[in-house]
């Protein structure tokens, strides 16, 4: 069993998908729970399978018995071993929240390809974060895209069909650069099988067809990361999306692309090309400068909650490409916490978004005064995950900050070590907004608070209310108990810099 | 004797005094007083000292005894009594009796203080309690002048602990003693000299002790500068500067009293002007010298009080301090009169009172100091001028100035009581000099009644009555000559009121300004980034399109400008981003190059 | 002159390729109306194919189908076959994807221009 | 010096956490909540005091929680400055604990239960910064310090209080950035974060690097409000007056100015700090401040924002005292901290004392006011000489160190300001004595309403008043007992 565990958690996931389709269409009822089971054996196999390669090491997996590079394999190492567990966490959690917010965004004919999508859009991540074949990557790539697209547009406002068209076409040519990049590559070395192109690669460093293919895949996945100038997606994606679909796509699904971006610059193109070869760190900090402080800047201008997450999104991206640019140890261990998180803190914001749009029908500041006083856990889960946004210790927030400082200045970046304590503290101006306007607003007098925003305005629903308490305190839990993480993130990056 | 600073007696008065009232409270002010006298008259060099380490590295003395300070210690807790007594006659207001008390209880904590620290604290007690019995009368301009005296002697007081940390620092101790060269000198110089009203810091005097009570004054009169210049005696070893200063203030003291027609601000005056006697006799250092100043302190205390009591009583009785508004007072208060007169001798240094004796000491100690004795002289001159005036005009003149018909009695039985003991004491000092002058710690005789000091005073005196027999404005009232050097200070510390009221605050909220209005351009770009950029361009371009481009044209283009302008967040150039993020692509992707050939 | 020439014939694959790419791209950038856009992106995809199978090309070769014993033959290489076979499926569905979300705006804004659309969306 | 391991750190911190915990679960019920407060003050009082013995006898109790980041665990260390620091803390929250419960029951005040949650956590996070061992701790408590400490100051929630809310929390946070940069800095130079005594950032880099690290420690403790960076203290005074207490008396503006000694002793180091020529920049900042804080002072007639003014000043006495780089300096600016916290507050508590009895806050409607109140007056009236530095309060101990800290570091100059910003204080505050005691109030019958606040309220204000006094004849104990012991701790020197 245990061996063939990570096939399984492709496969099983796709059959699932086609069982729910089945019978959800004779009943939706039974999607839920098949997808919530399904999502909970992967959890497992995923905690599984990090706790066997913290245990024996690198795991491989021919499918069907095809050794590479004739066949695919499956490779769990330990960077991917530490971000397959978070992805299906935030999947997890999603999936708990995902019912009740449905059943109130999407139209009711849809659930139940709301539930395929999201099994496949899952299984597409995890795909990506498992696959050792960088072929077989893109093509999971576009699974979980075209799933995106269409998860986004199942929402009940027409804009989300403008927003989802507008993701379309910038994640299509995101796809094509990264086709592009691996032809490139195909035509440098023959094959495409990670660990033999990065055993290949650097017999071929010179030529421009490995320049123009290592271009094109970080632009690529630049655009599906949504860093700065290239992240006019973003915005109305997360936006006008369910809040379900939001949760997962600005969580799970962004943090895979980064993963995979790390995963090629790193495993396929080693360190010793992007730091001697061709020296783009400089380039690519300066960029994650500009998208942390960019990000910021523009999230503080919002009027809505969602979409000033969103571009809160745009600003946290760039922290973890930040650490990219730094590439040494400690930023990337600090970039490697900050995937965990800010999935962790972003998931859990975006849930309290959904929450509120839940129960009052709208997500705008000016509709939100004294919120707090209504649904106090909810708005105390997002001064919690707003105080890990912002990096107020002893969150996790702080402890990936620190480490990427420290990063920074060991490598003697003291203008951009500024420039990220900046942005976090760019952070403050967005999250204040909310928790001024829902707990101190003038509106909400009186012991007690008798003001409601609209009548009948109550606490989240309990579902709604788990997923998103149990993130928001591990904000806190993590950034305490972080030195036994850093147990698993360190090894993690010593694999990535010393290669494949 | 038991060895306890005296200071805790007054203290302790002052700790039970909110328990009693009315008769109980003067009853047990009276009893303090009295043990006090007699603790302070028991105590003698044998006494052990008291030492407390109160802070670590500071040990505080608390209590020892020499001569010194038996004279001063005996003398202040004499006069304390007697202006108890003088108090008896009304119920004070509880705030004004604990400042008389606190004010003996602090001139004995430095009298009998071992450390400088010590002293520091009972001086800044002294002035503490001084602005509490100056605040207490609440007669017009109290307040103000009781500011500025906090004011004044908190600056006296921070001088002196200054110094006294220099000389902490140079000997390692606190005990009292001569200080060294340099800036701790001239601090701590500053820092008496503010309490013993050096000129120019001596303003604070006048002004002040004219506004408080009847009784207040009194007390104000004995112990602030008095303590002083115990202080200035016991720590000694001072230079001739101090000696002239101390003829600078008799001078001044004296011609400013002769102009005035207040009768406290003119006693007050007159106090700078005793002082200075004393000043200049401790300024020359020598033991006659001191002994000299010392003898002084003790006499002025004593016919100044005296003088303040008349006055007070004049001013209770008749409601007027202003000598033009007196006269003719002896038919009516012939007790205060005589006490008055008695006083005023003395202070004019009558041979067979007490002021002659410690003067002719001073004058003849000031002789080892070129022109200081001849200064004093002529201050002598002057002041047996103003207490003539103070004489004629307040009591023997007819009385135009003042209602007939309704002239006043004497004082009450207490204030009375007062005034007598006091008168006794002037006279008996003046009569038996010895009965001072074996007091004092150099043991320096007095011989008032030698042909030498006899020719003198009668010179001073006989200076003066010529001056007065010719000039004859002298013997008629004036309206009082009521500026001095203070002018200058109120003038300053308006100063800066002012500047920290308007331009400190004007420039502080300038700044503020300024950064909210970075602040607000900030989140005005950031609502639409791209929109704006595009306003800024635009704008700049206007003029040119203006020139260039046509009527028409310009006009669509401001048009278009206005539109951008007046929807400025809400309007979007594109729905989505798809064209800027290729072209977003293209650029990264030309960056990319540049750095791969580099 | 003639290196460059040589050059560029040698490679003139991959010059079309680009080319092609380049006008998908305009297409998608400066074309109004959205089915357009999304005939860009397919033109934009399909250049991609393109280049795959010409690379994958090889001089005289025939497409790689096992031959009976003593017929030798050079092989066109496979593999990016394959591949683009995948990559075509993707590009059909993404393109089926897009038009539905064309049809969709389509019923709710009643309109398929960029121009028209940001006049309908802007208001909200 | 020697170490013992103990627990009674952590149970010190954590009582008022879980305080805070039972307040929020109790909050319906007023009593039970207030009750829960008022328990934690008392336990963490004792737990502080229980320390006491064994810190006055020279030990210093450590204890190291969870390893946090590289550069520090999460550790505490009980030493004697520590001990200062949380001795005052730990006495004036007990007080100030009442004090709140009656301003805030007599006003009716809103959201009375987060106000007394932030109240709790806040004080948690004073004493870890009290007690903590190394920077990186010490960076933890401060800014989670600033964060709870928010709530408290926008309590009304009216839009001045936002603004007041946004400066405060722009200021600090501001300041955290800079710590958190320093703290980091100071990683990579030396490898370490905990506090040395007598410094270790000695030679470890080239003196440029460490004077900015210096700057970026100075902006890091905004806390201590030094100017210009003083603006977010008077805006605050629009919390409510036990808040302004809290901030002013017995945690936040003390934190930042304990986070300075701290770095001066225990990260430089005084010799260090004299050789980089630091003292002079921390003296002219210092300078200018008390006096120009001072000023503002003088013409100020919200009584509140008067006392704001003179905290900054009062604050800068501390920086004074260090910039001395003496040993009686450093003494002075030790034990200023809890001198000017014991006063501090009673001020404070006056002023909300008569906003509670009068409802006014300007000093010029306060005419009189004496009369009705005479007991708060005369405490005032006491604490604010106490503030000028005359007897007998506490006041005149630190300045008597401080003046003598000049002269032994042989910066007379400095006199000069000490003696300026007496005067200056006596010209702020006894106009206010005078117009509580003497004033006539303009119309007589306004005062008839007024008359003395609740016993709650009152007793505090004696209690304060009396342990300044106390302090005064008795200094020794504790507090200059702990002093000198964390002076010989830095200095390897007694007090001469």
């Amino acid at each position: 069993m245990i061996e063939h565990l990570p096939v399984l958690l492709v496969t099983v996931p796709i059959v699932a998908a086609l069982l729910i389709l089945l019978l959800g269409w004779h009943d939706s009822r039974f999607c839920y729970p098949l997808t919530l089971a399904t999502i909970l054996f992967q959890f497992a196999g995923g905690i599984a399978l990090l706790i066997e390669v913290m245990r024996e090491g690198t795991i491989r997996y021919y499918l069907g018995g095809w050794a590479p590079p004739l066949g695919i394999e499956f490779v769990i190492d330990t960077f991917n071993g530490y971000i397959l567990p978070i992805v299906l966490l935030l999947a997890l959690a999603t999936a708990v929240y995902a019912r009740r917010s449905v059943e109130k965004e999407i139209k009711p004919e849809k659930i139940v390809s709301f539930y395929v999508l999201f099994q496949l859009l899952v299984t597409g991540l995890v795909g990506m974060t498992i696959t050792g074949d960088i072929f077989n990557l893109y093509v999971f790539l576009e699974i979980s895209s075209i799933a995106a697209y269409t998860l986004i547009a199942s929402s009940r406002k027409p804009r989300a069909y403008v927003a989802a068209l507008n993701y379309l076409v910038l994640g299509s040519i995101a796809g094509g650069f990264v086709l592009l990049g691996i032809g490139n590559l195909y035509v440098a070395t023959g094959t495409l099988n990670m660990a033999d192109l990065a055993r290949l690669l650097p017999a071929s460093y010179g030529l421009a067809t490995v320049h123009t293919a290592f271009l094109l895949l970080v632009i690529g996945f630049s655009i599906k990361v949504a860093l700065f100038p290239l992240h006019l997606w973003l915005p109305d994606a997360y936006t006008e999306a369910p809040s379900a679909v939001t949760v997962l796509i600005s969580t799970v699904m962004a943090k895979v692309s980064v993963y995979a971006m790390f995963r090629v610059i790193f495993s396929v193109f080693t360190t010793a090309y992007f730091v001697e070869t061709v020296p783009v760190t400089e380039l690519i900090l300066f960029i994650a400068a500009v998208a942390i402080v960019a990000g910021a800047v523009l999230a503080i201008a919002q009027e809505d909650l969602k979409r000033m997450l969103a571009y809160s999104s745009v600003s946290q991206v760039g922290y973890i490409v930040f650490a990219l640019g730094v590439a040494n140890q400690i930023a990337l261990e600090g970039g490697l916490l900050h995937i965990l998180g800010h999935a962790v803190m972003k998931g859990c914001l975006f849930m309290v978004a959904g929450v509120i749009i839940y129960r009052l029908g709208t997500s705008s500041f000016s509709d939100l005064k004294g919120v707090a006083a209504t649904m106090p856990v909810t708005c105390a889960a997002f001064a919690l995950a707003g105080a890990s946004m912002i990096g107020v210790p002893p969150t996790i927030g702080f402890a990936s900050k620190y480490y990427l400082v420290l990063g920074a200045l060991e490598a003697g970046h003291w203008v951009y070590a500024a420039v990220l304590l900046a942005g976090s503290l760019l952070a403050v101006g967005y999250i204040w907004r909310f928790i001024e306007v829902a707990y101190f607003s003038a509106s909400s007098h009186h012991e007690g608070g008798d003001h409601h925003p609209a009548p009948g305005v109550r606490e989240a629903p309990l579902s709604m209310l788990v997923p998103m308490v149990i993130l928001s305190i591990l904000c806190l839990v993590l950034g305490i108990f972080v030195d036994p993480l850093m147990k698993i993130v360190a090894p993690a990056v010593s694999l990535l810099l010393g290669g494949a | 004797m038991i060895g306890l600073p005296p200071a805790f007696i007054y203290l302790l008065g002052i700790l039970f005094l909110p328990l009693f009232a009315g008769r109980a409270r003067k009853a047990w002010t009276l009893f303090a007083g009295v043990v006090g006298v007699v603790l302070a008259l028991g105590l003698s060099p044998s006494v052990p000292e008291i030492v407390i380490r109160v802070l670590p590295g500071i040990d505080t003395v608390l209590l020892t005894v020499d001569p010194m300070r038996e004279v001063a210690g005996g003398i202040f807790a004499i006069s304390g009594l007697i202006v108890l007594v003088y108090a008896v006659y009304r119920d004070l207001p509880l705030v004004e009796t604990i400042g008389i008390l606190a004010s003996i209880a602090a001139a004995m904590g430095v009298v009998y203080a071992g450390d400088f620290i010590t002293v520091f604290v009972f001086w800044e007690a002294l002035a503490l309690a001084s602005i509490a019995i100056i605040w207490s009368s609440r007669s017009p301009g109290s307040s103000a002048a009781g500011y500025r005296y906090i004011l004044y002697h908190i600056f006296g007081g921070a001088c002196l602990l200054s110094g006294i940390v220099y000389t902490l620092v140079s000997t390692g101790s606190a005990a009292i003693g001569p200080v060294a060269d340099g800036p701790g000198l001239l601090f701590i110089l500053v820092g008496i000299g503010m309490n013993a009203a050096f000129i120019p810091i001596h303003t604070w005097l006048p002004d002040a002790y004219p506004k408080a009570s009847v009784v207040g004054s009194v007390a104000l009169s004995i112990f602030t500068t008095k303590a002083a210049v115990f202080l200035l005696a016991g720590v000694g070893g001072w230079g001739v500067a101090v000696a002239y200063m101390g003829g600078a203030m008799a001078l001044y003291g004296a011609v400013f009293a002769l102009m005035q027609d207040d009768l406290r601000r003119l006693l007050g005056y007159s106090i700078i002007s005793q002082v200075g006697y004393m000043v200049a006799g401790i300024g020359v250092g020598s033991v006659a010298g001191v002994d000299a100043g010392l003898a002084h302190m003790v006499n002025d205390i004593l016919f100044k009080s005296l003088l303040f009591m008349a006055a007070g009583a004049v001013i209770l009785r008749t409601g007027s301090h202003r000598l033009s508004e007196m006269g003719g007072l002896w038919r009516t208060m012939p007790l205060t009169t005589l006490s008055c007169i008695i006083g005023g001798l003395a202070l004019a240094g009558l041979p067979g009172l007490n002021g002659a004796v410690s003067k002719g000491m001073v004058i003849e100690a000031a002789g080892s100091v070129p022109y200081l004795a001849p200064i004093l002289m002529v201050a002598a001159v002057i002041t047996v001028i103003y207490v003539f005036r103070i004489l004629y005009l307040g009591f023997f003149r007819p009385a135009e100035g003042t209602r007939e018909g309704l002239l006043p009695k004497d004082p009450p039985v207490p204030m009375l009581l007062a005034m007598g003991a006091t008168s006794l004491l002037c006279v008996a000092i003046g009569l038996f000099p010895h009965l001072l002058t074996d007091f004092l710690p150099g043991g320096t005789p007095a011989h008032p009644f030698a042909a030498s000091y006899l020719l003198e005073s009668a010179g001073i005196f006989a200076v003066a009555g010529v001056l007065l027999a010719l000039a004859r404005p002298l013997r008629r009232s004036w309206d009082g000559f009521e500026n001095d050097v203070d002018a200058l200070y109120i003038r300053a510390g308006r100063a800066v009121v002012w500047f920290s009221s308007h331009p400190l605050v004007e420039v502080t909220d300038a700044i503020g300004r300024g950064i909210g209005r970075v602040v607000a351009c900030f989140q005005y770009v950031s609502a639409n980034p791209g929109v704006a950029i595009q306003i800024a361009w635009r704008k700049l371009a206007l003029p040119f399109v203006r020139i260039f481009g046509g009527r028409e044209r310009s006009a669509a283009y401001e048009k278009e400008l206005a539109f951008l302008r007046d929807n400025y967040p809400e309007v979007q150039t594109n729905i989505w981003g798809g064209g800027y993020g290729i072209i977003f692509i293209c650029i990264v992707a030309f960056l990319y190059f540049l750095f791969s050939l580099t | 002159m003639e290196a460059v020439l040589e050059a560029f014939l040698s490679h003139y694959n991959y010059g079309m390729a680009i080319i092609l790419m380049m006008i998908g791209l305009y297409a998608l950038i400066a074309k109004q109306n959205l089915v357009k856009k999304l005939i860009g992106l397919n033109i934009f995809q399909t250049a991609i194919f393109l280049f795959y199978i010409s690379f994958a090309d090889v001089e005289g070769g025939i497409a790689p189908i096992y031959l009976p014993e003593g017929m030798e033959a050079i092989y066109v290489n496979p593999l990016p076959h394959v591949l683009i076979l995948t990559a075509i499926v993707v590009g059909v569905s993404v393109t089926a994807v897009g038009l539905s979300l064309i049809v969709r705006i389509y019923e709710e804004y009643g309109v398929i221009d960029e121009a028209g659309l940001l006049k309908m969306v802007k208001r909200r | 010096m020697v170490d013992v391991t103990g627990l009674l750190p952590a149970v010190t911190v954590v009582i008022p956490l879980l305080a805070a915990v039972m307040i929020l679960v109790s909050g319906r019920h007023e009593n039970i909540r207030d009750g829960f407060t008022v328990a934690a003050a008392v336990a963490m009082l004792v737990s502080v005091v229980a320390m006491l013995p064994s810190i006055l006898s020279g030990e210093r109790i450590t204890i190291s929680l969870i390893p946090l980041l590289p550069g520090g665990d999460l550790a505490l260390r009980v030493d004697a400055f520590g001990m200062v620091f949380a001795l005052t803390a730990a006495v004036l929250w007990l007080l100030n604990s009442f004090y709140s419960i009656g301003y805030m029951r007599s006003l009716k005040e809103h959201a009375q239960t987060r106000f007394f949650f932030c109240l709790a956590v806040a004080i948690a996070a004073a004493i870890g910064i009290a007690f903590s061992a190394n920077l990186v701790t010490l960076l933890v408590f401060y800014e989670i310090l600033t964060i709870i400490t928010y709530p408290l100051v926008v309590h009304v929630e009216t839009p001045e209080a936002m603004a007041a809310g946004r400066k405060y929390l722009a200021y600090l946070l501001i300041g955290g950035i800079f710590f958190l940069a320093a703290v980091i800095l100071t990683y990579i130079l030396t490898g370490t974060t905990g506090f040395v005594p007598g410094g270790f950032l000695a030679g470890s880099a080239p003196p440029l690097t460490l004077q900015i690290l210096f700057v970026l420690f100075m902006v890091g403790f905004v806390k201590a409000a030094w100017m210009p960076l003083h603006g977010w203290l008077p805006a605050a005074m629009v919390a409510p007056t036990p808040v302004s207490a809290f901030l002013h008396a017995v945690a936040v503006v003390t934190a930042g100015v304990f986070g300075i000694v701290r770095i001066a002793g225990w990260v430089y180091g005084m010799d260090l700090l004299a050789s980089l020529g630091l003292g002079t920049l921390l003296a002219v900042i210092a300078s200018f401040t008390i006096i120009t804080a001072s000023l503002f002072a003088l013409t100020e007639d919200n009584l509140k924002r008067r006392l704001a003014y003179s905290t900054v000043s009062q604050l800068s006495y501390i920086l004074l005292g260090v910039s001395m780089l003496s040993i009686a300096g450093m003494t002075g600016a030790m034990a200023h901290i809890p001198i000017h916290a014991f006063l501090k507050i009673t001020l404070f508590f006056v002023a909300g004392a008569v906003i509670v009895a009068a409802g006014r806050e300007r000093i010029s409607d306060m005419k009189g006011i004496g009369r009705k109140m005479p007991v708060t007056a005369v405490m005032f009236s006491a604490a604010a000489i106490g503030i000028c530095g005359l007897p007998p309060l506490s006041g005149l101990i630190s300045k008597v160190y401080l003046a003598l800290g000049a002269v032994e570091g042989g910066v007379p100059i400095l006199l000069i300001v000490l003696i300026a910003s007496t005067v200056l204080n006596a010209a702020y505050f006894f106009p206010i004595i005078h117009t509580m005691l003497l004033g006539r109030p303009d119309d007589e019958r306004s005062l008839d309403s007024v008359s003395e606040p609740p016993l709650t309220m009152l007793v505090p204000i004696v209690l304060t008043t009396v342990a300044s006094v106390l302090i005064f004849f008795f200094p020794s104990m504790p507090f200059m007992d702990l002093v000198e012991i964390a002076i010989g701790e830095i200095t390897g020197s007694v007090i001469p």
